[in-house]
């Protein structure tokens, strides 16, 4: 957990919308657990004020430069274009100057090995359960059901395809995989593997679907969620979902920045968490 | 001219340290209450003993649960929060929060309000005797719920008289925070001067609102809540201009600072300290950067002791 | 969910017309006094018909040379000015800056102030037959130099006799500008509304101060100044909403205003018209540009009328 | 008189913290005159909030494209980084998108032809002395006299050479040409040309003293001026200055931005004309 000042090392579309970005980043890739997060920065850049909160896709090695010295480590995040920050993201090119603060929250309990393990992702959603999926498919079997509005909304699947993660794709539209929402495909995964984990993922409404469905059958879930955050260390008090045992009397309220973003569906008190998305759109 | 100034001094470290209302700080930057946590969230990030002085998040006497969500917004240069003064409560604080606190070598002011005035006296009361406190701030901006949720701070014989209240019950140095949504700052900066206030700090956010015009809701679930940041600043050295003018004691001077420029400009107007806010949300490091900053700036300049600077404003 | 919006309405074009103390204005948008001089400064920009009304600079009694300089400094998104309400008087406006403006097809709207009670009364007064002047538009936010240098529009009271007495004067719709530099903006809204204003206009400029660090002088020669600009907007949609729910007239909404998006987070509280300041000068078009904006906007969400949009808010 | 949103041509550092940007700016090379300034904005930039005010160096026509299209013009800026605005302006590349307002104020008067013509330039005040000289020496005799605290500042001189025009340079550490002010050398001028005409433009400090030294021989003296400005056009009254009428009675006001940049120093009350610098350095 540092405040890195580092550079972009590349920055592309990879499906309308949608951008990968590579960052140099020094000892993410022993220490960045799956489902854990950055705070981004453009250094300098005002706005936005604040930092943007992302999920970190992949952590690796630069291939070596030929000079003695040890590889460099990377983190690849990847962002939907959505609101001011994200704009100002897009345009930035490689050697630019950023700043990460990480890697930062709870992550996934990698669960039991030889377990089925089922990820539930929803658009950009599906982006913290790459590195989950990479560290649980020595052990386990491993689906991938992801969804999404439209066929440019699914992406990176042949990424998850090369680990050896079995992937189901659903639109809403029907424009790739099946038509329909990805927790119709849930249900269908668990009425062959009752004794799944699940792990997801994605815009509220799907995670809720996802925990009424894993409720009601007493599957372990593991979602992660999002919220809006201004120091992403626990300090401001903006980001926080109601625990299981909250009352005005004894508050219970978890910090999503740093009890999550990963929670155990049981953690959570369900019927008082805002059902409506972080989304801020266009605040500033 | 500036340069000449800079190639002329000597190279020996300026004094940074500052004295308030009794409390030694090793120089005059200290976060400001909320922003900061209980300190150890910051740990990991920054030398917490290279800053003048911790100030807590604010306490009550109960555990209190705060606003609904979203309780945080974005505006340009700036944040709205309501986060509705979410805090642990005092008696857990003391238990979990101050063994960390007390092992640091920075002072440590515990920033405290109520929702009523014998809310306000009982938390100083409990305070009074916690070793590794140093000091006290209180936030007189919370609605006095006795009487028709007006904001304490707002009204002048309130304001007075809570801090009346306080002072009986403690021996403590206390600084008494005032919010800026007022028509004449200095009016209450007197009143808690005379109530008994060692030191006054400014400002609390500005109230302010922001909309989605897509849901047509406001953007925090409170309606309202408070500004802070940089936009803010303007304000905030105008009325620490004005406090400082009105009163005699020491003013701690806070809104929108980011940078040792900005720290500098309340200096100037006559800040003996300045809390650093919502910048540390930015930038974790803020303050040791502004703490350099500040160092730097007294060495180009040729200031040997920062006290020098302090009301050097030239009007 | 937008988006099916968007694709489902007919693409008539929305009504934009709004209606404001029996004023008709094309569309809710209108430049800020002060900051579109007489108008003809910005004619070679904009098409100055296409404006809901023209709101001209402050005019007083006789010709006011304003302060000295520097007047302006710009700020974290925002800027301060303290021009000192520097204008030709009314007399030469009527001679010299009435004729261009008369022509237009946009209501003129005449912005003004005194230093006395008597001086406002006798500007309202001299404006009462004056040909295209279509309504007057008070600043309250000046010192009253007889009751010791307080500003008008900061106590109730002041804000009740000066806009009492000028309402005696003249038959022409009223709009009174508040300040926003106040504990309670509703009760000046409040007391304005029964002194007689036919509508109410707000934010003025937030009192500020910066400070160059280096001179140690204030950026403006005045000290202090007037903040203005995108920083003050969150305070400025906060005062708006609480004037809105505490006065039948209906209110115009200002500050901060640079895009479309800021107009209706104002006209979603509840103003029924909005005025541009700061932003001209940053983009002379930015008006026009809004306009467009505020009609794409009810185009897509398939609102016919912009008055159905105003005060939908949902809290 | 209009606002264009065009785009950058070329930005480059001509000399330690001076850079010269070309912008496509159509309909300039016809309209500008000598003296005349833009308000420049990044655009969709914010900060700087408002517009930056830059003297136009020179504008001329982009060597065609052989499409038989009309050839574009263009105008070239040099500009000093000293604060917010210019520290971003010195980030700008070929293709960025910005606005300009323009062209505006009140240029230069020429002058009668066959009169000696001398121009004063201090620093970056020499950027609208070039248009001018361009202008003059198809009938004038042109001398430049160029000063700057030290061998950087000192730009474009081969320029104003290559029009004809005979250019004296001083520097107050002598780095380059004559050790000393500006001024001195203007005194050796006049007395040898005592019926030439002046024109101006660089730090008040040395247009105090050109001021002077004019008044005293009652010599012809054309000043353009700086001040700090919001709007540009007459609007907001921010830039103005005390003309010679001036009282608080009776107050003349001058707009620098509309009745100036440039004044025939008579216009001018020189007893009550600000002598601190515009210079803000880090307002924002
Ligand atoms: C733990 C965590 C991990 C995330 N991982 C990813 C990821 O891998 N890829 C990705 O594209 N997005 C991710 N998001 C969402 C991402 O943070 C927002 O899309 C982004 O902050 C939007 O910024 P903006 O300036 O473009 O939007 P704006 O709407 O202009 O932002 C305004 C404010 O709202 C906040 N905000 C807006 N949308 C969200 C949101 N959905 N969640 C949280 N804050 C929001 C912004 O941070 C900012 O403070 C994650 C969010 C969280 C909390
Ligand atoms: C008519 C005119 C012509 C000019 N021509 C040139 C030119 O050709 N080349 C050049 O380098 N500079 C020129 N200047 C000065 C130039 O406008 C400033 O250097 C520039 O605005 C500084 O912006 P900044 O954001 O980098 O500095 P900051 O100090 O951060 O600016 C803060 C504020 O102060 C204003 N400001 C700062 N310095 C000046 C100044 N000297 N004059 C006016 N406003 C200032 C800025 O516009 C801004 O509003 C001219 C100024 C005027 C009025
Ligand atoms: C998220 C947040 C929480 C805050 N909580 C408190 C608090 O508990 N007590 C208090 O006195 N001030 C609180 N403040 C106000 C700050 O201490 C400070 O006065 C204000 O933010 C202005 O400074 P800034 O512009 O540097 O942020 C809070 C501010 C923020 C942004
Ligand atoms: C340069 C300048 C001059 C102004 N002059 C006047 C004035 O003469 N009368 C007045 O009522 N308001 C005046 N104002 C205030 C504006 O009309 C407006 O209320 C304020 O700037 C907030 O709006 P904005 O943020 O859109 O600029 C002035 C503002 C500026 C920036
Ligand atoms: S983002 Fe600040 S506490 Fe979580
Ligand atoms: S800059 Fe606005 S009047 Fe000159």
């Amino acid at each position: 957990m540092k405040n890195h000042k580092t550079i972009i090392l590349s920055n592309q579309e990879i499906s309308p919308g949608y951008y990968r970005m590579q960052i140099l980043a020094p000892e993410y890739n022993r220490l960045a657990k799956p489902g854990q997060f950055v705070m981004f920065r453009v250094q300098r850049s005002l706005p936005p004020l604040l930092r943007r909160p992302f999920g970190i896709f992949r952590a690796g090695y630069v291939a070596p430069d030929c000079d003695g010295m040890p590889p460099k480590e990377f983190i690849e995040l990847i962002y939907k274009v959505v609101g001011s920050g994200t704009e100002i993201m897009q345009e930035l090119h490689q050697g630019d100057r950023i700043e990460l603060l990480g890697p930062l929250g709870r992550g996934f309990d990698l669960g039991e090995p030889d377990e089925e393990k089922i990820l539930v992702g929803g658009g950009i959603g599906l982006v913290p359960l790459y590195m989950l999926a990479e560290k649980m498919v020595a052990n386990s079997n491993v689906r991938l059901l992801m969804g999404g509005r439209t066929r440019d909304d699914i992406i990176t699947v042949t990424e998850f395809e090369r680990l050896g993660v079995e992937t189901y794709v659903s639109t809403e539209d029907g424009s790739l995989g099946e038509e329909g929402l990805v927790t119709q495909v849930l249900e269908r995964k668990l009425d062959k593997y009752p004794n799944a984990s699940v792990y997801t993922c994605g815009p509220m409404p799907m995670i809720d679907a996802v925990q009424k469905i894993c409720a009601s059958r007493g599957t372990s879930l593991q979602v992660s969620l999002e919220a809006l955050m201004a120091c992403g260390v626990g300090a401001c008090l903006g980001c926080v979902v109601k625990g299981v045992g909250h009352s005005d009397e004894n508050p219970q309220y978890l910090c999503t920045c740093k009890h999550g973003p990963v929670f155990n569906a049981e953690e959570l008190d369900w019927s008082r968490l805002e059902k409506r998305d972080a989304d801020c759109g266009g605040c500033v | 001219m500036a340069e000449t100034k800079g190639q002329t001094v000597k190279m020996t470290r300026p004094k940074m340290a500052v004295e308030i209302a009794g409390l030694q700080f090793k120089n005059p930057v200290m976060p400001a209450s909320g922003t900061f946590g209980y300190g150890e969230e910051y740990a990991p990030f920054l030398d917490l003993n290279r800053l003048g002085a911790i100030v807590t998040k604010g306490l009550s006497l109960n555990p209190k649960a705060g606003n609904a969500t979203p309780r945080i917004c974005e505006t340009v240069s700036g944040m709205l929060n309501a986060i509705g003064l979410q805090n642990v409560g005092i008696d857990a604080f003391i238990q979990h929060k101050m063994p960390f606190l007390e092992q640091l070598d920075s002072p440590v002011i515990v920033n405290f309000f109520g929702n009523t005035l014998e809310e306000y006296v009982e938390v100083a009361a409990r305070l009074e005797d916690v070793p590794g406190v140093a000091g006290l701030e209180m936030n007189i901006s919370c609605p006095n719920v006795k009487h028709g949720g007006i904001v304490f701070g707002t009204e002048a014989s309130a304001a007075h008289e809570v801090v009346s209240q306080v002072r009986k019950k403690t021996s403590k140095p206390l600084i008494v925070k005032l919010t800026p949504n007022v028509t004449n700052i200095q009016v209450t900066a007197k009143a808690v001067e005379d109530a008994g206030a060692d030191a006054i700090s400014l400002i609390n956010t500005l109230t302010g609102m922001a909309v989605d015009v897509k849901t047509r809701k406001p953007r925090i679930a409170n309606t309202i809540g408070g500004l802070s940041g940089p936009a803010i600043r303007p304000i905030a050295v105008r009325m620490v201009h004005q406090v400082v003018q009105a009163v005699k004691v020491p003013v701690i001077g806070i809104g929108g600072i980011s940078r040792a420029m900005d720290a500098l400009e309340f200096l100037i107007v006559g800040a003996k300290a300045v809390q650093v806010g919502t910048a540390n949300f930015v930038d974790p490091n803020a303050m040791a950067t502004i703490i350099d900053g500040l160092e730097e700036f007294c060495q180009y300049e040729g200031i040997e002791d920062i006290n020098d600077l302090i009301g050097t404003l030239e009007v």
